[in-house]
């Protein structure tokens, strides 16, 4: 199984633990991500204005790439997967974003949405299996653990199709798979406070407060997550007796390949 | 060929002669060894049997009519011609127990004017020897590969089994080219619709409105053509209306389609070389590939794609022109 | 010198089952929901009434696009005379894009009664594709080579 | 030579402020063969069909084309007419210029235009038009019902009470449909029960209503007056002619987990069953999921303890074919699957409820008799928040478009109830729009409000999540442009209502048109609301669209007048634009036969003059004109063109072509 | 600019059909940041239909609205609240001065941990 893999500059920085625990155990279970050569920022967030093409087409060559690899383009980071994947929707269904994208490029042949963006929990799910994953486990994480989505993996629901917006369980079949217990907590798709943490820090906090109670109040003992600013908003709550992880760092623990 | 020629006649003759048969359809020679003939025999009147590679004609629809007159006829049919014959059973235009069908042996027939195209004028007679064609003409004699004599109808073949009969003389195996039925079709297939556009301007401004086609076809049994009813708002000979004039061929078709088994007579007859066969094999083609393999004919019950359905077929947008 | 242009009119048939395209055609006209005046329609009691000899004579007479509507499949009011339309004109469209003729010339359009708004989007579409091919002189020349 | 009559039709302004009638009416008469052309203002008024008459007579017209509206509305009305001048009446042609002309464009110029070709196009039909006469058919003077719910229930009886046979086809193991779910009805809060089961007792006991339950519409052939039906009457394991439904096999039944489906799944039945105390036919019923003899041939307990010999483990689907002269659908409706809305947290709190569960749990016959608890704990909900239009007026895909109508008016009713038996229960409704229009509709909301307190908050929930043990209600105040959260101990999401899933497989048998949201359309939706469009298939209930009760018994009872009026008269006259044969012209082939989806075509040896004094036999096809529904299938598919539509012709077809095609 | 320039303009960059909004409030009912908007969502769909751009520009909201498209998610109607607050936030940010952040304020906010992720968002959002 092989896949084009899109990083994202934090994975490169701050989350690197994100990216280094994924890389090996997608080794540990056969799984190739080759990675893109010279790709760049995908935009961090995706541009909800229109007349906004220019933040697009990062996304666009990473997306071409791809389609002329295997055409499957694997994200990691909930941001770039969010972007890449909006982007894609847009090449593939607003005539005029897809004109506009292609004429600024000039690719050899236009792009009209051909790759397939897969996110990492999706690679798990549906082309390796989480049942495949659990015959793999060595050491199951036998924990209480809170998945927490955020926003950038669901919604919007209709162009993301990652799971139910609204009751998702990847991440819990995944707890499942790696030994733990899962623990659903109803803020689980709420959002962190996100960028925001910069000009109204104390929204941020009341927001990541919110999730980390939450998620302690139905029992969890540690929360993971797929993206480098939710950890770090999480990370920056004070909230007592409760760890934020990555989840590929338990995935990589469970798997025993966590050096 | 000429030792078949001897078994049919031999088989003709012991069967009218019994009584078993009233009447012989078959094939009769004319002025030169290429002007052979369907023809009705007797008992009294065996002259001018003949079998061999001008024996082109496929006889099944002489029996409509011939069929009519009483009596028991017995027919040589070539394995292609046994389709056509089927098909006519299932449309009852025939009665099946007032005929005696003998399969006949067929390596292929060869058309005169290929030859004469090929400037061996003069002919005389033919004989066949494996992949090589002997032609004995006024100025001796020529030899040329079987295959480049071929008639159009013949140069790929769509079955060398007998789809019905009640004996059989075969006596070597028959060759088989029936893998490149559709390979004309799908050359022009390939092409844009400019380029089809300009061929069958180019082929269909041949047309001089003989009606050969149509009065040869097996499917084309009507008791009255609708080109002919006045009543039918298409009627007309030619020129009559432009309508018909310029349609003739593509309503021909769709009335014999699913219905066609593919004998190439059309384009045989065709004086003006027009490819009409590929008009009805396209039809035969497309059924195949959005309804599956049919071949009419084949049996007398089948129910024929144009008239059947299933409730999962294809829509004209996702076929039409082809995938893309 | 003055040019003189002569600007096509476009002309569209449309046969419409009286049962749902028909209907549906109606709905659309009750809903104010407009479509371009080169359609016009023939009404006839089921999509299988159309005899393909119609399409031709349409396009012979210099119609530039001929359009069938009928109940969605499985919803005909004779139970099965869609199912009949389709296969008879998927093989007859077939044939005259093998003829050369442009393949977006004809459309079959499954139209509800209920869908007015599908029947006019239909015909704006197809009005609109028709436009853009221009005139239809293919059949009509099919036998005189220039 | 025929002499046409043209009659433009200003339809007041409709047609005449888009189309130049005057202009239509002067280039209508040059046209060859129209020998008089005339515009009105209402043709169709009194006085217009008066002009038609008048001048059928004066110019001795042998045809009349009307340019009007869309011959689905007024060519009924218009042959009439012709027929009364003495005319035959299919010598009538319509040329839809409004539908299809002056209310779709703006162009005065470009909607003349095209009414002058639209009426030209139905002149060169009329010219070839011939004069018909209908057949007739006799009508078998019994109605099929599908559905015994509410709708199923009053039109059975009111069609019954006429003196007609009625069978009710019902899917499930009893009539009552969803209104035996009910617990109190509004405006006026009877007992639902009350109300409906004198109706099914009367079902059952009536001679003239026999109850298909548990069974399905298997086949429907024939046409209007002569449906030929198949029913099939799915296995019950129970002898239905032996049950006296005394329960015994019910109490001893060791498989007790089967989840209740007319208790919403509240709470458990064994797998031997009747679905409720008064239920129509009070038979017994085995669930085969579940029946352990059925599954692994262990237990047959409930055999040996029914006193009557009733079970049959054998059992097998059965079939019944029967006649019927007219059909009633009333297939009925459910709530939609709340996957979409997981904002309010249905799928993982047992607290969430929907409207239809809540009603179970009000019910005396319902899992918890009739005392309001909560499913999770058992405890009274102290604080119960109701969310409307949960799923309804939706357009992002996840739910339905339309408004479902009831919603406004049982959580009134709910939130009534609720704060009548316990005063000390707080109730809080989100509501978008209030929509009650009825008589004494608006009241009834308002004494909710007035007399009984409840809290009604504008402003639709966002989301609904546990904590601490509390429901939490979050969710806009809108008036008080606040975001409110209201910790409850029992949500009620009013959900959407939407047709039976069944209906689609129904349309589809009888050939009648369901709408993008799968209601059954009907044949006209103001004129005539009741009928499908396919002759002798009524709709009634919310088949149809969202109804409440008094309106689905109103349609239902509307329905049975027509199916009346229908199976009173001995004939019914046929269509005439059937299919017909030229001897002279068939070859016999078969094609035609193998097309025909009623069967109407037969073939036939004829002897026929060939001239010369000979004759020779041929076979050639035999139309049966009364069996000929008039699709035209036939004359596509034969290649000599023997076969021909009356009233459709193909050599009129074609001249619409042209007719059309000249420019 | 005129007002009306901008208020269409609003319309089609945010590329949303505000005459759809039927008026339930359920985007202000899910939105996470209702508390620091001084414009609620649901204003910001009817106040754009009424063409009040003026206040909409000045509104602190469009700087709190964290793009969580929980707006969008649930909006029965297809409207795109968080369309419509980025749109308008784009327009201030597009006039001069409009920024509503500055390179040179980030040094004192970032510390060690802050992942680039978080700035090039901010950068995003907060200034052209």
């Amino acid at each position: 199984m092989k896949f084009s893999y899109y990083p994202g500059c934090t994975l490169k920085t701050q989350a690197k633990d994100l990216d280094r625990y994924a890389r090996l155990s997608a080794a540990a279970l056969g799984v190739d991500m080759e990675e893109i050569k010279e790709w760049q920022c995908c935009g961090a967030v995706y541009p909800l204005a229109k007349d906004e093409i220019g933040v697009k087409l990062s996304a666009v060559r990473a997306l071409d790439y791809a389609k002329h690899e295997d055409g499957l383009l694997l994200t990691l980071c909930s941001a770039c997967h969010n972007v890449i994947k909006r982007v894609n929707d847009d090449m593939r269904n607003d005539a005029d974003i897809n004109l506009r994208a292609n004429n600024y490029l000039a690719l050899d042949e236009k792009y009209n949405g051909e790759t397939k963006v897969v996110h990492y929990l999706e690679m798990l799910r549906d082309y390796v299996g989480f049942d495949n994953i659990k015959k793999a486990v060595k050491n199951p994480i036998k924990k209480k653990i809170g998945a927490y989505y955020g926003c950038l993996l669901l919604r919007p629901g209709k162009v993301m199709a990652f799971d139910n917006p609204e009751n998702p369980t990847i991440i819990e079949d995944f707890i499942t798979a790696i030994g733990g217990t899962p623990v659903k907590y109803p803020f689980r798709n709420e959002c962190c406070g996100a960028y925001v943490k910069l000009v109204n820090p104390d929204l941020t906090e009341r927001k990541s407060k919110k999730v980390l109670e939450n998620a302690k109040e139905n029992g969890a003992e540690i929360v993971i997550t797929a993206c480098p600013l939710c950890y770090y908003n999480l990370k920056q709550t004070p909230c007592e007796d409760m760890e934020v992880v990555y989840f590929t760092e338990l995935l990589a623990e469970a798997l025993g390949v966590k050096d | 060929m000429q030792k078949i020629e001897e078994l049919m006649y031999k088989r003709a003759s012991e069967m009218l002669e019994s009584g078993e048969v009233d009447r012989v359809i078959a094939w009769k020679k004319g002025e030169t060894c290429y002007d052979v003939s369907p023809a009705t025999f007797t008992k009294d009147n065996l002259e001018g049997f003949v079998y061999d590679a001008f024996c082109g004609a496929n006889l099944s629809k002489y029996l409509v009519e011939e069929s009519k007159k009483g009596g028991k006829i017995l027919v040589f049919l070539k394995p292609c011609d046994t389709y056509s014959f089927n098909q006519l059973l299932s449309e009852h235009r025939i009665k099946r127990e007032n005929v005696y069908v003998i399969g006949i042996e067929c390596q292929g027939k060869i058309d005169a004017n290929k030859l004469q195209k090929k400037g061996i004028d003069g002919i005389l007679s033919v004989e066949e020897k494996g992949d090589k064609l002997t032609v004995k003409t006024l100025y001796g004699d020529k030899e040329i590969a079987f295959e480049e004599a071929l008639s159009v109808k013949c140069e790929t073949c769509k079955s060398k089994e007998f789809a019905v009969s009640d004996e059989t003389i075969v006596l070597n195996e028959m060759r088989d080219n029936r893998e490149k039925r559709f390979e004309a079709v799908e050359r022009l297939e390939k092409m844009t619709e400019e380029e089809r556009y300009a061929f069958w301007q180019a082929e269909l401004s041949k047309c001089i409105r003989c009606n050969a086609c149509r009065n040869v076809c097996p499917a084309c049994t009507c008791t009255h053509c609708v080109f002919d009813n006045d009543k039918s708002g298409i009627a007309g000979k030619a020129n009559a209306d432009s309508f018909e004039e310029k349609l003739f061929h593509i309503i021909r078709s769709y009335h014999v389609a699913g219905r066609c088994t593919d004998c190439g007579e059309c384009s045989r007859v065709c004086p003006q070389n027009i490819p009409l066969h590929l008009i009805n094999r396209k039809y035969i083609k497309d059924m195949n590939e959005f309804y599956g393999e049919y071949q009419a004919g084949a049996a007398v019950t089948a129910l024929n794609p144009i008239v059947d359905f299933t409730k999962e077929d294809v829509e004209a947008a996702t076929v039409v022109g082809g995938k893309k | 010198m003055q040019e003189i242009t002569t600007t096509h009119k476009p002309l569209i048939v449309a046969f419409c089952c009286n049962w749902c395209s028909y209907a549906g055609a109606d709905l659309a006209g009750s809903s104010r929901l407009s479509y371009p005046a080169e359609v016009k329609i023939i009404r006839v009691p089921c999509s299988c009434r159309v005899n393909p000899i119609f399409v031709l004579k349409a396009f012979q007479r210099g119609a530039d696009g001929v359009i069938l509507c009928g109940c969605h499949p499985g919803d005909c009011h004779y139970s099965t005379g869609n199912y009949h339309t389709r296969r008879r004109m998927a093989l007859m469209f077939s044939m005259l894009n093998y003829f050369g003729i442009e393949k977006e010339r004809t459309r079959i359009e499954w139209v509800s009664a209920a869908e007015g708004a599908k029947f006019s989007q239909v015909m704006n579409d197809f009005a609109k594709t028709i436009n853009e091919l221009g005139e239809n002189r293919r059949l009509e020349d099919l036998r005189c080579k220039k | 030579m025929q002499r046409i009559g043209v009659f433009i039709c200003h339809c007041g302004s409709n047609i005449a402020a888009t189309v130049d009638v005057e202009r239509v009416t002067e280039a209508l008469a040059k046209e060859p063969g129209v020998v008089y052309a005339v515009n009105y203002q209402y043709m169709c008024s009194e006085n217009g069909q008066q002009l038609i008459k008048n001048a059928i007579a004066e110019h001795r017209l042998t045809g009349i084309v009307v340019c009007s509206c869309s011959p689905r509305m007024h060519e009924a009305t218009f042959r009439k007419t012709a027929e009364a001048a003495g005319l035959n009446a299919y010598m009538v042609e319509i040329a839809n210029i409004r539908e299809q002309c002056s209310w779709i464009h703006k162009d005065i110029e470009e909607a003349t235009e095209k009414a002058i070709v639209l009426a030209r196009t139905a002149v060169a039909k009329i010219l070839l038009d011939k004069p018909l006469t209908a057949g007739e058919t006799g009508v078998t003077k019994r109605a099929l019902v599908i559905g015994g719910g509410i709708a199923g229930i009053q039109a059975a009886l009111d069609i019954a009470d006429a003196g007609y046979e009625v069978d009710i086809v019902e899917k499930r193991p009893t009539i009552g449909g969803r209104m035996a779910q009910l617990d109190k009805t509004f405006p006026t809060l009877d007992c639902s029960a009350c109300i409906l089961t004198p109706k099914m007792v009367d079902c059952a006991q009536s001679d003239k209503i026999n109850i298909f339950s548990y069974s399905e519409v298997e086949e429907v052939k024939g046409f209007v007056g002569n449906f030929d039906v198949k029913i099939r009457k799915k296995a019950r394991h129970v002898d239905e002619t032996k049950c006296t439904g005394c329960g015994v096999c019910m109490a001893s039944c060791p498989s007790k987990k089967g989840l209740n489906e007319f208790n919403m799944n509240l709470n458990n039945r064994p797998a031997i069953y009747i679905p409720f105390a008064q239920a129509i036919p009070n038979v017994a019923i085995i669930d085969p999921e579940q029946c352990l003899k059925l599954k692994s041939d262990k237990c047959g307990l409930c055999q040996r303890k029914c006193g009557v010999g009733a079970i049959d483990y054998k059992q097998e689907d059965s079939f019944v074919e029967r006649k019927y002269g007219a059909i009633v659908v009333a297939t009925g409706f459910r709530p939609i699957k709340l996957d979409n809305f997981n904002e309010f947290g249905y799928a993982d709190n047992k607290d969430v409820v929907t409207s239809l569960e809540l009603e179970r749990l009000m019910n005396a016959a319902g899992p918890t008799k009739g005392t309001l608890l909560r499913p999770s704990d058992g405890k009274h909900p102290k604080v119960i928040t109701f969310i409307q239009c949960v799923g309804s007026r939706d357009v992002s895909g996840c739910g339905k478009p339309y408004c479902s109508k009831i919603c406004c008016m049982y959580t009134a009713k709910h939130a009534m109830l609720i704060r009548e038996k316990y005063p000390d229960t707080e109730v809080h409704v989100f509501y978008i729009d209030i929509r009650t229009p009825g008589k004494n509709y608006d009241e009834f909301y308002r004494r909710a409000v007035e007399q009984y307190g409840v809290d009604y908050i504008k402003g639709m929930v966002g989301k609904v999540y546990n904590e601490n043990g509390k429901l939490m209600v979050q969710g806009s105040d809108l008036l008080d442009n606040k975001q409110i959260v209201i910790p409850s101990d029992l949500v009620v999401l009013a959900t959407a209502i939407e047709p039976d899933p069944s209906v689609r497989d129904i349309a589809t048998k009888l050939t009648i048109s369901i709408d993008t949201n799968d209601f059954l359309t009907e044949a006209h939706a103001k004129l005539r609301p009741v009928e499908s469009p396919t002759a002798g298939v009524f709709l009634a209930g919310v088949c149809q669209g969202p109804k409440d009760v008094p309106e689905t018994v109103s349609q239902a009872s509307a329905c049975a007048s027509k199916v009346i009026g229908l199976l009173a008269k001995d004939k019914l006259k046929g269509n005439p634009c059937v299919s017909h044969v030229d001897e002279n012209m068939c070859t016999g082939c078969s094609q035609c036969e193998q097309v025909c989806p009623y069967g109407a075509i037969t073939y036939i040896d004829k002897e026929f003059r060939i001239g010369g004094g000979k004759t020779e036999t041929r076979r050639v096809a035999s139309v049966n004109p009364a069996v000929c529904q008039g699709c035209g299938a036939c004359t596509v598919t034969c290649p000599s063109g023997a076969m021909d539509l009356y009233g459709f012709s193909s050599a009129q077809i074609l001249k619409e072509v042209e007719a059309i095609c000249k420019r | 600019m005129s007002d009306i320039f901008t208020v269409e303009n609003i319309k089609r960059i945010s590329g949303t059909d505000v005459r759809k909004c039927m008026k339930c409030g359920k985007c202000s009912g899910r939105c996470p940041a209702f508390d620091d908007m001084d414009i609620k969502p649901h204003q910001f769909v009817t106040m754009l239909g009424q063409g009040r751009v003026e206040e909409l520009l000045s509104s602190k909201a469009i700087f709190n609205c964290l793009s969580c498209m929980a707006c969008v998610e649930r909006c029965p109607r297809g409207v795109a609240p968080a369309n419509v607050i980025e749109a308008v936030r784009d327009t201030v940010e597009r006039m001069q001065g409009g920024d509503a952040i500055k390179a040179e304020d980030i040094p004192a906010i970032v510390d060690e941990l802050i992942p680039q992720q978080l700035l090039m968002s901010a950068f995003r959002k907060y200034k052209k």
